[in-house]
């Protein structure tokens, strides 16, 4: 054989595999037909999140007049475009390096299986585990007039070639949000139409409701309940709601509604599917006992940080270990302005799974560190089961949501109470002080608030 | 509640402790299954089970 | 009695344990002779923070090109002054409000006791248990020249009535670096003169040192291993470097060299003293069993949380129960640019506990998520003894330095090991994932980065 383990996908479930796998000491090859990083890198979290803060810059900016900073800015989107590609090169050039590092062989083409323990790529490969990690690609719905001028997925959105005038957003999931969230603060004009009647589901609509407030303040329109008929030329995205139709009129659509497994060169082995995606155990293993699928093409929980776990599960296991993978804990972040991030089972999903819970909060408006800041909406909910009150959730809107919620994550994962993190001194003035605070409501002892009755 | 000797320190999580201590279990006794082979809740119910299981039948059964 | 305990001072410290005494059921009253909230909403974190802020927009819009953004700003200092009092109006009314809701009578006036269950105020009150949180006020080094005009200390400095052209601090304490910071970011031409040769020696070399690259720079002179002689009328600060006499021609001057103990009031006790504080037992109780004393008159860490925290075990041993505080895990901040915390053992103070330690470490410039903030300088450090690999230490410098912390903060309270931290799913891109790298460094597993080789 060739190698001890081949991996197939650069992104980040393909490249952390193939990184740990060698760690433990296997021979190693990686297959990528196209940048090493993947969706991640080069077309998903990275790029998005350059702009994202490009967004939050402007929007620091237009706050500013109330801490005396009167500011004046003009945006270049080509050099903004250039800077995400600067980026994305760097972190690219970074994973090659490490590819070098780590003695990966990096092989450049399309991977496709002859038999379960050989590839075609430029020549034949064989190998005794392989690691499937082809991702995932954009879904497109059918509805007429989807290919035309004018419509564009996330891929082309990245390219931002210009700031639209108007922008329509089909999809209100996490990148349709992000997008929006974008857009609006470059200066388009944004409307988001949704099929289902609420936006983010998984969280609580506290929660949700004000991100929609936040959103709907900054002039973004939202249209839930929506069902998109057709798009038109010009675009014009045509759309039901509440039994009426709507025709808007936009410079540019970004179709967003989700996206599907990217099974690809597997034919032959005729792996068990789920879904639309390969079905995997909790040791990442396919039906076929040499061969494992992490990250999106397993058509699971589709983010960067859940394929790079399932990588690491996934070598562990390809080198003789066996290490299960614990999917119980994994925070989900939307990175918006206000920003929201999750964690746990939410309100509705912690009173069926435990019947008695409790529920302590903290705003941002009584958060010392928040008002420092100008920014006084934002609240935080961490979630007990009411026996031992331990920590099953935890919710967050605000500013440095996606970094606070970690707490939220070790506590679920390292099976907290609410009186750990109470009795835990948390630095003044941040916001993770007020996890504590919440903590503190939870045992009917807060501080800076009033306390909540039901948890008393 | 404080660990009297480094040497001792057994690991367990903060639920697992309240669980073992409200039904007298030794934490010492039980072999962890989380991290680093920390003690978790479910490790504590089993090792519970088992106990019970000890007392119903024959040591022989709980292998 | 009128009361089961009487608290003197209304700083974190006191309202906090106010607020509990008042949920544990006790009859409370809270004297203050001034504002509440005591020096940290008043005249310390609150309104450092809200021009920490204001610098951190300022410095925002100086690197906003690299994103396409060309801004020109303007600051009126009269407007961010404003701001900073709407900010402490609104926290200090918070508190005043916290007190009625909880029940607790706000006494104003200065507390003096006469016998050990009463005090004098306007009239005499006479409780149980008392509660000692007169905090603390700022140190005047034995300097001639320290009363001249043009002299201060952060309490005038806060008044902000001009950005002074050329600003002298005295001392690299945190206050000292979080207003050579701020003055900097305004527009002062800034000198830090610190007696010692270094600057934080509580955090590691490899961190500080960041840390003066940066203020350096930014235009900071640093003056270390430099004692103040005197100040001249202009004022001119004069100081001895290395043998050589220096004078420094200024606008202004900033004594930060330190706080002491604010111990009034209590004469006729005859309290048992340490240092300049009031001693106390890990139950926060002085030589006198119904007194107590928390915070900063005790002459020990100064910071809110403590404060805050140690309000909290005196209410409780106050109301009866036998509450002990745990002061081995405290977070300690710089809001400086860029941030710095830290909590538990630096390297040193690690290898000399446990001989053999392991550190793991992460920068920033290889974080996704710094690198599309535009923030490519930052260290993660985990420090673990090399036995159970359990984490003894965190240092941070970096974005978001002062909320990432709090993993760490977690992790020592609860004596987690290494391994929990990596093998708990974070979310990307964040730069709290940058701590599991830390931690996967640890055990000779990391990802994003080339191994240590120390730790294999
Ligand atoms: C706009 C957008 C924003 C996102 N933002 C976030 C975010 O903020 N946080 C987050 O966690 N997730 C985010 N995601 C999701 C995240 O990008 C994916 O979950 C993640 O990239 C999945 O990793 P993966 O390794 O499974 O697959 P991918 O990253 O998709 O990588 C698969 C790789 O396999 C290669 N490949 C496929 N087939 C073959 C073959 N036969 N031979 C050789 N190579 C092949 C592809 O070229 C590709 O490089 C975002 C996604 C998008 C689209
Ligand atoms: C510029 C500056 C910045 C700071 N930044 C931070 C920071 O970012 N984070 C942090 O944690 N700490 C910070 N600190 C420290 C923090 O402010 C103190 O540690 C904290 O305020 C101490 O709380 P305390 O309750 O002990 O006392 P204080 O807050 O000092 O309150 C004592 C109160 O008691 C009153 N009093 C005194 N004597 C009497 C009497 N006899 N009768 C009635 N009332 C009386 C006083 O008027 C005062 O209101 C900073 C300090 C300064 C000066």
């Amino acid at each position: 054989m060739d190698y001890n383990v081949i991996v197939i996908g650069g992104g980040p479930g393909g490249y952390t595999a193939a990184i740990r796998a060698s760690e433990l000491g296997a021979r190693v090859a990686l297959v990528e037909e196209n940048s090493l990083g993947g969706t991640c890198l080069n077309r998903g979290c990275i790029p998005t999140k350059v702009y994202a803060h490009a967004a939050s810059i402007i929007n620091e900016i237009k706050k500013a007049g109330q801490f005396g900073i009167a500011a004046q800015y003009t945006l270049d989107v080509n050099k903004l475009r250039a800077k995400k590609e600067k980026v994305i090169e760097r972190l690219v050039g970074g994973v090659g390096y490490l590819m070098r590092a780590y003695d990966v062989d990096v092989i450049k083409g399309k991977a496709k299986f002859l038999d379960r323990n050989t590839i075609q790529v430029d020549r034949k490969y064989t190998a005794e585990k392989f690691i499937i990690a082809t991702g995932s690609k954009t879904l497109f719905p059918p509805v007429p007039g989807i290919d035309l001028p004018g419509v564009m997925t996330s891929d082309r959105a990245l390219e931002l070639e210009r700031v639209p005038e108007r922008v329509a957003i089909i999809g209100a999931g996490i990148i349709g949000l992000e997008f929006a969230n974008i857009y609006s603060s470059l200066g388009s004009q944004v409307a988001v139409i949704e099929m289902l009647p609420e936006m983010l589901p998984m969280v609580d609509r506290d929660i949700a409701g004000i991100l929609q407030s936040a959103l709907e303040d900054r002039g973004i329109e939202l249209h839930l309940n929506s069902r998109v008929e057709k798009i038109e030329e010009g675009p014009i995205v045509v759309f039901t709601k509440g039994g009426n139709t709507e025709r808007l009129e936009c410079d540019a659509v970004l179709v967003a509604v989700g996206r599907v497994a990217n099974v690809n060169g597997v034919e032959v082995l005729k792996l068990q599917m789920e879904g639309k995606g390969i079905k995997v155990d909790d040791f990442m293993r396919t039906n076929i006992d040499n061969i494992y699928a992490v990250g999106d093409v397993t058509g699971g929980i589709q983010l960067a940080h859940v394929a790079a776990y399932q990588g690491i599960i996934a070598a562990h296991n390809a080198v003789g270990e066996k290490r299960k993978a614990d999917m119980k804990v994994v925070p989900s972040c939307v990175y918006t302005e206000p920003e929201i991030a999750w964690v746990g089972l939410n309100e509705t999903l912690a009173r069926k799974k435990y019947g008695d819970i409790k529920v302590g909060t903290f705003t941002y408006s009584a958060s010392g560190r928040a008002l420092t800041m100008g920014e006084d909406y934002g609240l935080i909910k961490m979630i007990a089961e009411a026996k031992y009150n331990q920590i099953v959730g935890m919710e967050v809107i605000g500013r440095d949501a996606t970094e606070i919620i970690h707490e939220g994550v070790l506590a679920i994962k390292e099976e907290f109470t609410a009186e750990e993190i109470a009795e835990t001194i948390h630095a003044h003035p941040t916001i993770s002080e007020c996890i504590k605070e919440a903590c503190e409501d939870i045992l009917g002892l807060p501080i800076n608030k009033v306390r909540t009755s039901n948890n008393l | 509640e404080e660990e009297n000797n480094q040497e001792k320190f057994v690991k367990a999580t903060p639920l697992a402790r309240k669980i073992a201590k409200e039904n007298n279990v030794d934490l010492s006794l039980i072999a962890g299954t989380g991290p680093g082979g920390r003690i978790t809740e479910e490790d504590v119910r089993k090792y519970m089970e088992n106990r019970i299981n000890v007392k119903k039948e024959s040591p022989a059964a709980v292998e």
